[in-house]
C-alpha cells in the first residue's frame, strides 16, 4: 500500500519535474548576476547530467535506482541525495518537532479555555488568531530578529550549529524559527480545538461527570477536550506534514538548511534528483503521519474501531 | 433531609425565560423513598436535576433547595461540587448519551470511586467489578473493559446504577432507572437499593412510570401534571384512594398482567410471514485484537401478517440485536432470513432496499437515534421524504404535526429540537417517525419504557387502531409483561441471544413451561404496595 | 434556523458581516471606489507615509496603496474563496465518501488521491499548473483549490469515521435514507463544525500562500495588485517603511477575523444547541 | 565542526564571513556565479591578480615582460606548490591554459584566450605564450578567478576544482551550511596572508545576511541588498563599501515584430527613465547609465557613456518615424525571483507606456526566465548582466556568437564586432579610442541593448576587519582577492 503510494509520487514528480520549463545545464551555468553560457557548454553539461538520454531511459534510470535506494547525486554539489537529505532532514524534524510541540502544548489549552470562558477572552482569542494565522512567517520571523537579535541581542540572528559542536548555540538557534513556525499552526490548533469543544460542551456525558462531584478542571479536561480531539488530530497531523515541506521561509529568514529550503533551491535550480529525493522522503513521512493519526483515531474514539 | 420548596424551572435565555414546571414542593427523609411519578414531560427530570444544578445551560432554577438544612439554590459551584457525587447521586434518564462513548465502563466507575474517596487505581478497579457484580451485570470482569456502545441498553442502566452507587450516597436521585431492565433484573436491583437504603439510611428520590415499581419501594408518591404537583400522599393511600382525578386515571390506566385484556390483533397464518428467522446467528464484529461476540445463536423467530410478537427476556440477551438484524443494520451470521417472503440473509443491496421497503423501526434509545441537529418535524417526516412518499415540505410539515398529535404531543413543536424535549417526548417522536412510514413490519425496541401509563395507554391504543387498520405486523421488545399481554398475540422469551420459549401469548403467561418464563412473571411488579410486599418477601425467601 | 441565526449573531459577529459585506462591494466597485490608478507610478513620490495626497501612503513604486489595496481586494478575494470553495467541495466530497464507505472507496479517495495530493509539495504543484495553465487567477484558483483539497478531506474523514456510527445515522440508514441523503442531509451537518473552521483557515492559508507564490513569480501577473504580493513586497521595507507591510497586512488579517467571526456566527447557528453567545 | 559562527564573537585571525549563495561543485574554467567566484579567489590563483585598487598585478606570475605585443613571458614564484602538496610548474601553467583556450570545455574565457598561438614552458618557471594577434584584455582575463592554474588532475568537468595555489584551502564542507577556509603555507605571498581561517556561512536571504552582520554573528558579508543599504551602513562599528557593479539593460527580440527595426529600439533607449528605475529598484544605489560601462577606463574617457538620454518626446517621434505613432503591445520578459529586476521591469513598463508601448510583463520565475530568453520568447526583457573583464571587449558577446538568454535574441552586428575587436588588437591609446568611438557610434543606433542604470554592489564588514577592499566595477565581484591581505583585530 505505502510502497504502491510512494511509487505514484516517484512517477507523478518525475513527470511533474519535465514537465516544468527550465534547463538545470543552463541554470547552472548561469547565477544571477549575468555571465552568460555558450550553448556548447550547456549541451556539454546537459550530457554530464544525462539530461539528454531519452525521457523513459531517465525514468527506468531514476526508478530503479530509487528502488535500490539509490537517489542519484544532486546536479549542483555532487553530493549524493540521500546523503544531502539524511544530513537536513534530521534538522527538519527537528525544528518542526519543537514547532509543533510548541503549538499543540499552547494551541489547544488556548481553543479549549476560549471556548469554555467565552466572553471578552473568547474575542480577544479570535482576533488573535486571525492575526497569527494571517501573518506571514517571514515577518514575524523578522520581527522576532529585530527584537530578539538586534535590539536586544539575545539570540543569534540566525544560521545553524551541529549539536555535537555547540549544543547550547544549537538550542538557541532552534528557538525563534520553533517560534515563527509555532505562531501560525497554534493559532490554528487553537480555533480549530475551540469549535470542537464548543459541539462536545452541551453533551450529556458531562452532565453525568458533573453529578458525580468531579472538579470542573476534570471534567473539562475528561469529558469534553477528549471527546474533542478528533478534528485538532487531524489537523496536527495534516500540520506537522505540510511543515516538513514549507518551512521554507522560515528558513529562510533564519538561514536554516532544513529539508524545505533544500527543496526549493532544488525546485529553483531544477536539480532534479534533489527534487526527487526531497519529495519521496516527505510522501513517505506524510504517509506515516497520516497512519499514525488513523490509528489515533481509533484511539481517541473506540467506536470507529471495527 | 431534602426540602423542596416552591422550586420552579425555567428555560429560554436573555430576557425571555419560559417556566415548565412552577412551585414544586416536597420533600425526602432519610431512609425515606420518594417516588416522583406523573405525565411524560410535566418537568419530574428537570426538577430532580434542578437539585444539584445540573439543567442545561439555558435553564435557571428559583426557589429554595435544601439539603439537610443547606440551601442549594445560589450555593457555590465548590459547594454544589462536594454534594454532587457524594451526597447525593444520580442516575440519569437516557444512559446511551449519559455516558462517555470514548471511555470503558470501568473508567467511568473509576472515576465515580475515586472523584470523592482517596482509591489507589488498582482498588478502585477492583471495586468497579465489585459494583457491576452487584447490579447484576454479566461477567462483570469483562464487562468493565466494554465500551457504552458495546453493551446492551439494559447494561448501560446497570452501570449507570453502579456509578451512582459507588459514592453510597445519602441522597440518590434515580430518574426511571429501571426503564431497560427486564422484570427480573429490575426487582435485584430494587432489592438491592433497598437494601443499601437500609444498611446507611439513604434517602431515594426515584422517577418511575411503573406503577408497579411504585408499590414496590416508595413511601411516598409526588404525583406531577404540567409541571405542578397534584398530589402527595404515602404510598398506600395513594394507591387506594387517590384523591386527585389525574391519579385516579393514571392507575386506572396501569396495564395489570393477568387482568384479562388480550390483544385484538388477528395473525394471518396462511400467508407466508413478514419475518422468518431459522436458525439464524448473529454476531457483533470484533476488532483486531478480541474475537466477535455471538449475541445471538440458533434463532428461530416467525412474524405472520398481522402478528404481533411479544419479544421478552433477560436485559443483554440479544432483544435489540434482534431488532436490529431484522432491520438489516446487522449481517446474518448463520441461518436464513426472510422477510415478506424474500431471503435476504445475504444482505446485498437490493435485499437491503427490500427490507427498509418493508420494516420500520422504534430505536431502544430515543436520545440518540434523533438527530440533533434536525427538528422532530424533520425527523418524523424524513424517511417519508427519503422514500419519496411525500416531497413537499408543506406536506411533510403538515404530516408531522398530524403524528405528533397522534403520539400526544402538542402540533406546535413540530420545530422543536429533540434536546429541547424530556425523555418520554423524544421516545414519542421516535414512535411517531416509525408509523410515519405505514411499514409491514414495525419492530419496536421499548417503545413505551419512557412513558407514563396513561399516555402509554394512549399510544398503545394508536398502535392496536393503526395496527386494525392497516394490518401491520410487529416484533414488540419490552420487559413489561402487561403490555405483552395486552397486545401480543404471541410471545418469544429470550435468553443469553437463545429462544428459551415461545408460543401464543395466554398460553405462555398462563402456563409457562421454562423455569426462565416463570421466573419472569413472578418478578413482574403489581402495582398494588400490599400486595408487592408481600410478593417481594415471597421472592426473597424462596 | 433564523431564529437561531438571529441568535448568533453578536454585535462583533455583525460588524464582521458588515466588513464582508463591503468586501464585497468593492470587489464589484473597485473602479469606482479607488481613489487612483493602481498602477501609476510616481517614483518622485516612492515610499511615501500615509496621510496627506495619499491616505495610506505609497509602496516603492510611488503607487497608492489605497488604490492598490482596493484592486487587490478584488483579486485576493477572488482566489481566497474560489480556492477555497473549490477545496472545500473537492475535499469534503472525498473525505465524505472515503469516510463513509470505507474498503476500496477509501483506499482511492483517501489512500491514493489525498495522501499524493498531501505528500505533493506546494510548489512543485503549482508550478506545475502555472506551465501549463498560464499564471494568473484561474490557475491559481484551481491549483489551490487541488492544494486544500486534502485538509477538507482529511477533516471529513476523520469526522465521518467516527459519526457515521452513531446511531442516528444508523436509523436514518434504517429509514432508507438514500446514500447522498445520509452523506449529506445526515453526516455533513452534523461534521460541519470544524470545516466551517477549516474554511476561515484556508481563506488564510490562500492568502498568505498567493503572497508567497508571488513573490516566486508563480502569482498574480505583476503589476496587477493583491494583497499577497503587496505583502511579500513590503517585506523589504520592513524596518525602513513599515506601512508598505502592515497597510496591506492590517487588511490581511481583518478579512481573515471576519471570516472567521462569520464562520463562527454560521457554525453556532447551525448548532441548535449552542447558545447566543459562543 | 561547522560554517556557521561558533560564538557572538569570534577568535582572532578567523574572520567570520556570511555568504550569499552556497557554491554549486566548483568546475574547471566554468562561470559559475558570484559566490563560486567569491570561493574561488580565496582557494585559486592565476598567473595574474587584482591589487586592492582593482589594478592588474602579477599572481603566481612574479613578473610579466611583453617584449612584444603578441608575446606574453611569465616567471613564475620559486618553489610553488598546490594545497594538495604537488609543485606547480610551467607545465601545469601550460596544461591549464590550453584547456581554459580550448571551446570544448566551456570556459568563459574564450574571447580572451582564443588569440593563443602557442604556450610553450621554457622552464619550470617560464612560460612564454604567443598571440596570434594582439590583445589589450589579454592579462586582465589571466586575472579573471576561473582562470586559476591547477593541477592536471583538476583539467577536466567531473573533477571538483577545489585544489589550487591560493592563500587559503578548504578544510571543511558542510553541505547547506558552510565551509571552512584555513590559510594555505605554499601560497606564494604566505607571510602576509593575516587570517588563520575563513569561516563561511551561508545566508542566502538578504536580510537574514545583514541581520547576521548587524548583531555580531558574522564579521562581513557579500551583497548587501539595497534596502539595506541605510540600515547596515547606519550601524555603529560596521563598514559598508559599495561599488558601482553591473549594469542593467532591456534587451530585444528582433527576429520579427517591431523590435527588428533599429528606430523602435532607439525609441526604447529614449524613453526609458533611468533616475525613476534606478530609484525604484536600487533606492539610487547606483548610477544611471546612458551608454555602456566603460570602467573608467583613461584611454576611453567621456567614450560611449552618452548614447541615449531620458527623451519620452524623441522615443515618440522615433516610433512615428518607424511607422508607429500610435504605438503597439508587446511583452516584456522579467524575473519575480529577483526582485530588482521585476521592480526595474515596472519602472520601464511606465516609461514604455508613457510612449505608447503598451507592455505586459511576463515575470516567470529564473529558471523560466532563462529559458525564455534562450528561446526568444519574448519581445522585450530586462536583464543584468556584468562583464567578465572590464575592458570593453566583453560588449562582443551582445553583438555577435550564439544567442543566449542575456542578449538580444536574434541580434547580431558584424560592423560593431570589427570595431570592437579592432580596439582589442590596438597597440596604442589613440587607435583603441578611434574603434571604439566608432563601435560605440554604431551601438547608440543600432541599439543591440537599450541600458537603464548600473547598481551598487556592496560588501560590509565591521570595523575589526582591516586590509579588505570592494574592487570597482565589474571587479566587485572578485573583491575576495583582498582578503589574502585582510586582517581582523578584535
Ligand atoms: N456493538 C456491540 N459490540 C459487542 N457486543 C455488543 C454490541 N452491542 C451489544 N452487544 C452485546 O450483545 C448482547 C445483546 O445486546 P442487546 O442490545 O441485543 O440486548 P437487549 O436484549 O436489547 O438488552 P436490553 O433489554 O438491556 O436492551 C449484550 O450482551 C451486549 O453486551
Ligand atoms: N432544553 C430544553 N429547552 C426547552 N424545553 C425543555 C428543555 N428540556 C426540557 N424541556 C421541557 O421541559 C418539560 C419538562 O421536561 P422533563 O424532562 O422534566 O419531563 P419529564 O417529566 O422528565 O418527562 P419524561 O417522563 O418524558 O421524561 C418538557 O415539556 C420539555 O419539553
Ligand atoms: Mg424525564
Ligand atoms: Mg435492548
Amino acid at each position: 500500500m505505502g510502497v504502491g503510494l510512494v511509487l505514484l509520487v516517484l512517477t507523478l514528480i518525475f513527470l511533474a519535474l519535465h514537465l516544468v520549463p527550465g534547463d538545470p545545464a543552463m541554470l547552472l551555468l548561469s547565477q544571477g548576476d549575468g555571465g552568460s553560457a555558450t550553448p556548447d557548454a550547456v549541451a556539454r553539461v546537459r550530457e554530464q547530467l544525462g539530461l539528454d538520454q531519452p525521457l523513459l531511459t531517465q525514468y527506468w534510470q531514476f526508478l530503479s535506482g530509487a528502488l535500490t535506494g539509490d537517489l542519484g547525486e544532486s546536479f549542483r554539489n555532487g553530493q549524493a541525495v540521500s546523503e544531502a537529505i539524511g544530513e537536513r532532514l534530521p534538522r527538519t524534524l527537528e525544528l518542526v518537532g519543537l514547532a509543533t510541540l510548541i503549538a499543540v502544548v499552547v494551541g489547544v489549552p488556548w481553543g479549549a479555555l476560549a471556548a469554555r470562558k467565552g466572553g471578552w477572552f473568547d474575542s480577544v482569542t479570535s482576533v488573535l488568531t486571525s492575526i497569527g494565522v494571517a501573518l506571514p512567517v517571514f515577518v514575524f520571523g523578522s520581527l522576532l530578529v529585530l527584537l530578539f537579535s538586534l535590539e536586544l541581542g539575545l539570540l543569534p540572528a540566525g544560521g545553524f550549529t551541529e549539536w555535537g559542536d555547540d549544543p547550547g548555540r544549537h538550542a538557541q538557534l532552534l528557538i525563534m524559527p520553533a517560534i515563527a513556525l509555532a505562531v501560525g499552526f497554534a493559532s490554528t490548533i487553537a480555533r480549530m480545538t475551540r469549535s470542537a469543544v464548543l459541539e462536545m460542551l452541551h453533551q450529556d456525558w458531562v452532565r453525568t461527570a458533573r453529578s458525580l462531584g468531579l472538579s470542573r478542571r476534570t471534567v473539562f479536561r475528561k469529558y469534553v477536550l477528549r471527546n474533542s480531539l478528533n478534528p485538532v488530530v487531524t489537523t496536527v497531523g495534516i500540520g506537522v506534514g505540510t511543515l516538513l515541506g514549507s518551512t521554507v521561509l522560515v528558513e529562510k529568514v533564519f538561514s536554516y538548511p532544513g529539508l524545505s529550503s533544500l527543496l526549493v533551491d532544488a525546485v529553483t535550480a531544477r536539480d532534479y534528483p534533489v527534487v526527487q529525493g526531497v519529495v519521496i522522503t516527505i510522501a513517505v513521512l506524510f504517509v506515516s503521519i497520516n497512519i499514525i493519526v488513523d490509528v489515533l483515531y481509533g484511539v481517541l474514539d473506540p467506536r470507529v474501531r471495527r | 433531609m431534602l426540602e423542596i420548596d416552591d422550586v420552579s424551572v425555567e428555560f429560554g435565555g436573555g430576557k425571555k425565560w419560559k417556566p415548565v414546571t412552577h412551585g414544586i414542593s416536597f420533600s425526602v427523609a432519610p431512609g425515606e423513598t420518594v417516588a416522583l411519578v406523573g405525565e411524560s414531560g410535566s418537568g419530574k427530570s428537570v426538577t430532580a436535576m434542578a437539585i444539584l444544578d445540573l439543567l442545561p445551560a439555558n435553564a435557571r432554577r428559583t426557589g429554595s433547595i435544601r439539603l439537610d438544612g443547606e440551601e442549594l439554590v445560589g450555593a457555590s459551584e465548590k459547594r454544589l461540587r462536594q454534594v454532587r457525587g457524594c451526597d447525593v447521586a444520580v442516575i440519569f434518564q437516557e444512559p446511551m448519551t449519559a455516558l462517555n462513548p470514548v471511555y470503558t465502563i470501568g473508567h467511568h466507575l473509576s472515576e465515580a470511586i475515586r472523584s470523592h474517596r482517596d482509591v489507589s487505581k488498582a482498588e478502585a478497579a477492583e471495586k468497579a467489578v465489585d459494583l457491576l457484580r452487584q447490579v447484576h451485570m454479566p461477567s462483570p470482569e469483562e464487562k468493565v473493559k466494554h465500551y457504552p456502545h458495546q453493551l446492551s441498553g439494559g447494561q448501560r442502566q446497570r452501570a449507570m446504577i453502579a456509578m451512582a452507587m459507588a459514592s453510597e450516597p445519602r441522597l440518590l436521585i434515580a430518574d426511571e432507572p429501571t426503564t431497560a431492565l427486564d422484570v427480573t433484573v429490575q426487582a435485584e436491583i430494587l432489592d438491592l437499593v433497598r437494601e443499601l437504603q437500609q444498611r446507611t439510611g439513604m434517602g431515594v428520590l426515584i422517577i418511575t412510570h411503573d406503577m408497579g415499581v411504585v408499590a414496590d419501594v416508595s413511601d411516598r408518591v409526588v404525583v406531577m401534571r404540567d409541571g405542578r404537583v397534584v398530589e402527595t400522599a404515602p404510598s398506600r393511600e395513594l394507591f387506594a384512594r387517590p384523591q386527585h382525578d389525574y391519579t385516579t386515571a393514571l392507575l386506572e390506566a396501569v396495564p395489570r398482567l393477568g387482568s384479562g385484556t388480550t390483544s385484538s390483533a388477528v395473525a394471518d397464518r396462511s400467508a407466508p410471514p413478514v419475518l422468518d428467522l431459522e436458525g439464524v446467528a448473529i454476531e457483533y464484529p470484533g476488532s483486531w485484537r478480541k474475537s466477535g461476540f455471538r449475541a445471538g445463536h440458533d434463532l428461530d423467530i416467525s412474524v405472520a401478517p398481522g402478528e404481533i410478537v411479544g419479544l421478552v427476556g433477560e436485559s443483554g440477551s440479544g432483544k435489540s440485536t434482534i431488532g436490529r438484524l431484522a432491520m438489516g443494520l446487522l449481517p446474518v451470521a448463520a441461518g436464513r432470513m426472510e422477510v415478506g417472503g424474500r431471503d435476504v440473509s445475504a444482505g446485498s443491496r437490493a435485499d437491503l432496499v427490500h427490507i427498509r421497503s418493508q420494516v420500520s423501526m422504534v430505536f431502544q434509545d430515543p436520545a440518540s437515534s434523533l438527530d440533533p441537529r434536525r427538528t422532530i418535524g424533520q425527523s418524523i417526516t424524513d424517511p417519508l421524504r427519503w422514500t419519496r412518499k411525500l416531497t413537499s415540505t408543506k406536506a411533510c410539515r403538515a404530516r408531522a404535526q398530524e403524528l405528533l398529535d397522534d403520539v400526544r404531543l402538542p402540533k406546535e413543536w413540530v420545530d422543536r429540537y429533540p434536546h429541547e424535549l424530556s425523555g418520554g417526548q423524544r421516545q414519542r417522536v421516535g414512535i411517531a417517525r416509525a408509523m410515519a412510514t405505514n411499514p409491514r413490519l414495525l419492530v419496536a425496541d421499548e417503545p413505551t419504557s419512557a412513558l407514563d401509563v396513561s399516555v402509554q395507554a394512549a399510544v398503545l391504543d394508536l398502535f392496536s387502531e393503526l395496527q386494525r387498520e392497516h394490518g401491520f405486523s410487529c416484533l414488540f421488545i419490552t420487559h413489561d409483561l402487561s403490555v405483552v399481554e395486552q397486545l401480543a398475540t404471541s410471545v418469544v422469551v429470550l435468553q443469553h441471544g437463545r429462544v428459551v420459549e415461545q408460543g401464543p401469548t395466554a398460553r405462555v403467561l398462563n402456563d409457562p413451561q421454562e423455569d426462565y418464563t416463570r421466573r419472569l412473571i413472578a418478578a413482574a411488579p403489581v402495582p398494588d404496595p400490599d400486595l408487592q410486599a408481600q410478593r417481594r418477601a415471597q421472592r426473597l425467601a424462596g | 434556523m433564523r431564529r437561531r441565526l438571529a441568535h448568533a449573531l453578536t454585535p462583533l459577529r455583525l460588524a464582521a458581516l458588515v466588513y464582508v459585506g463591503l468586501m464585497l462591494l468593492v470587489l464589484v466597485a473597485a473602479p469606482l471606489l479607488a481613489p487612483a490608478d493602481p498602477l501609476s507610478q510616481d517614483v518622485a513620490d516612492r515610499l511615501a507615509s500615509p496621510g496627506g495626497a495619499h491616505v495610506l501612503g505609497t509602496d516603492e513604486l510611488g503607487r497608492d496603496i489605497l488604490s492598490r489595496i482596493i484592486y487587490g481586494a478584488r483579486v485576493e478575494l477572488l482566489i481566497a474563496l474560489g480556492a477555497t470553495l473549490v477545496s472545500m467541495l473537492l475535499g469534503t466530497l472525498l473525505g465524505l465518501l472515503g469516510g463513509y464507505f470505507g474498503g476500496i472507496v477509501e483506499v482511492i479517495t483517501m489512500r491514493v488521491v489525498v495522501d499524493v495530493l498531501l505528500a505533493f509539495p506546494p510548489i512543485i504543484l503549482v508550478l506545475l499548473a502555472v506551465t501549463l495553465r498560464g499564471p494568473g487567477t484561474g490557475t491559481l484558483i484551481a491549483a489551490m483549490g487541488v492544494l486544500f483539497a486534502p485538509t477538507f478531506a482529511r477533516i471529513a474523514y476523520g469526522q465521518v469515521i467516527s459519526v457515521k456510527r452513531l446511531e442516528f445515522v444508523e436509523a436514518a440508514t434504517a429509514f432508507g435514507a438514500p446514500t447522498r441523503t445520509r452523506l449529506f442531509g445526515v453526516i455533513l451537518p452534523n461534521i460541519s463544525a470544524p470545516l466551517i473552521v477549516q474554511v476561515s483557515l484556508t481563506i488564510a492559508t490562500a492568502i498568505l500562500l498567493e503572497s508567497g507564490l508571488s513573490y516566486l513569480g508563480l502569482g498574480v501577473v505583476p503589476p496587477t495588485p493583491s494583497w499577497g504580493s503587496m505583502v511579500a513586497q513590503g517585506q523589504r521595507y520592513l524596518s525602513s517603511d513599515p506601512h508598505v507591510l502592515l497597510v496591506p497586512g492590517a487588511f490581511v488579517v481583518l478579512t481573515i477575523l471576519a471570516f472567521g467571526l462569520v464562520g463562527d456566527a454560521l457554525r453556532s447557528g447551525l448548532d441548535p444547541k449552542s447558545r447566543s453567545n459562543r | 565542526a561547522c560554517g556557521g559562527g561558533s560564538g557572538s564573537s569570534g577568535e582572532a585571525g578567523t574572520l567570520r564571513f556570511g555568504l550569499s549563495a552556497e557554491p554549486v561543485t566548483l568546475t574547471t574554467g566554468v562561470w559559475q556565479g558570484s559566490a563560486t567566484n567569491f570561493v574561488l579567489t580565496l582557494i585559486h590563483r592565476g598567473l595574474m591578480t587584482l591589487d586592492e585598487d582593482g589594478e592588474l598585478v602579477p599572481g603566481l606570475a612574479a613578473s610579466v615582460d611583453t617584449p612584444d605585443p603578441t608575446t606574453y613571458v611569465f616567471t613564475l614564484h620559486e618553489g610553488l606548490t598546490f594545497s594538495d602538496g604537488s609543485p606547480l610548474t610551467a607545465t601545469n601553467v601550460k596544461n591549464s591554459l590550453e584547456y581554459y583556450a580550448n571551446p570544448d570545455n566551456g570556459s568563459t574565457l574564450i574571447a580572451g584566450l582564443q588569440d593563443i598561438a602557442s604556450i610553450t614552458a621554457d622552464s619550470d618557471t617560464q612560460v612564454t605564450v604567443t598571440l596570434e594577434a594582439p590583445n589589450n584584455a589579454f592579462l586582465e582575463f589571466l586575472a579573471v578567478p576561473t582562470a586559476a592554474i591547477v593541477p592536471d588532475a583538476s583539467l577536466n568537468a567531473d573533477t571538483p576544482n577545489i585544489v589550487g595555489a591560493g592563500p587559503f584551502e578548504i578544510e571543511e564542507q558542510n553541505e547547506g551550511v558552510g565551509m571552512t577556509l584555513a590559510k594555505f603555507d605554499g601560497f606564494y605571498d604566505a607571510d602576509d596572508v593575516a587570517l588563520d581561517e575563513i569561516d563561511v556561512a551561508y545566508y542566502p536571504d538578504g536580510d537574514a545576511r545583514a541581520n547576521a552582520l548587524v548583531s555580531g554573528d558574522v564579521d562581513m558579508i557579500d551583497y548587501v541588498t539595497w534596502e539595506n543599504f541605510d540600515r547596515v551602513g547606519d550601524t555603529d562599528g560596521v563598514e559598508l563599501a559599495a561599488q558601482p557593479g553591473p549594469f542593467q539593460y532591456v534587451q530585444f527580440n528582433v527576429t520579427d515584430g517591431p523590435f527588428a527595426d533599429p528606430l523602435v529600439r532607439e525609441a526604447v533607449a529614449y524613453a526609458i527613465n533611468r533616475d525613476n528605475a534606478l530609484t525604484a529598484a536600487f533606492q539610487s544605489n547606483g548610477q544611471p547609465l546612458e551608454g555602456v560601462v566603460t570602467s573608467n577606463d583613461p584611454a576611453l574617457e567621456g567614450l560611449g557613456d552618452e548614447l541615449w538620454t531620458y527623451d519620452p518626446d524623441r522615443a515618440k517621434e522615433l516610433l512615428a518615424e518607424a511607422g508607429y505613432p500610435d504605438g503597439f503591445s508587446a511583452t516584456l520578459l522579467a524575473t519575480s525571483q529577483y526582485t530588482f529586476l521585476q521592480d526595474t521591469a515596472l519602472s520601464v513598463q511606465q516609461d514604455l507606456q508613457a510612449v505608447g508601448i503598451d507592455v505586459t510583463l511576463d515575470a516567470p520565475d529564473w529558471s523560466g526566465r532563462l529559458e525564455k530568453g534562450a528561446a526568444g520568447d519574448y519581445d522585450l526583457a530586462v536583464s543584468g548582466d556584468v562583464g567578465i573583464v572590464t575592458n570593453p571587449i566583453y560588449l562582443l558577446s551582445f553583438v555577435q556568437g550564439p544567442d543566449n538568454f542575456n542578449r538580444s535574441f536574434g541580434y547580431a552586428n558584424e560592423e560593431i564586432a570589427a570595431s570592437l575587436t579592432d580596439g582589442l588588437r590596438a597597440t596604442d591609446d589613440e587607435t583603441r579610442a578611434a574603434a571604439y568611438e566608432e563601435a560605440f557610434d554604431l551601438f547608440a543606433t543600432d541599439v543591440p541593448f537599450a541600458s537603464i542604470d548600473t547598481r551598487d554592489q556592496a560588501w560590509a564588514y565591521s570595523d575589526d576587519v582591516e586590509g579588505f577592499s570592494n574592487l570597482p566595477g565589474f571587479h566587485t565581484f572578485f573583491s575576495g582577492y583582498t582578503l589574502a591581505n585582510t586582517s581582523i583585530e578584535r
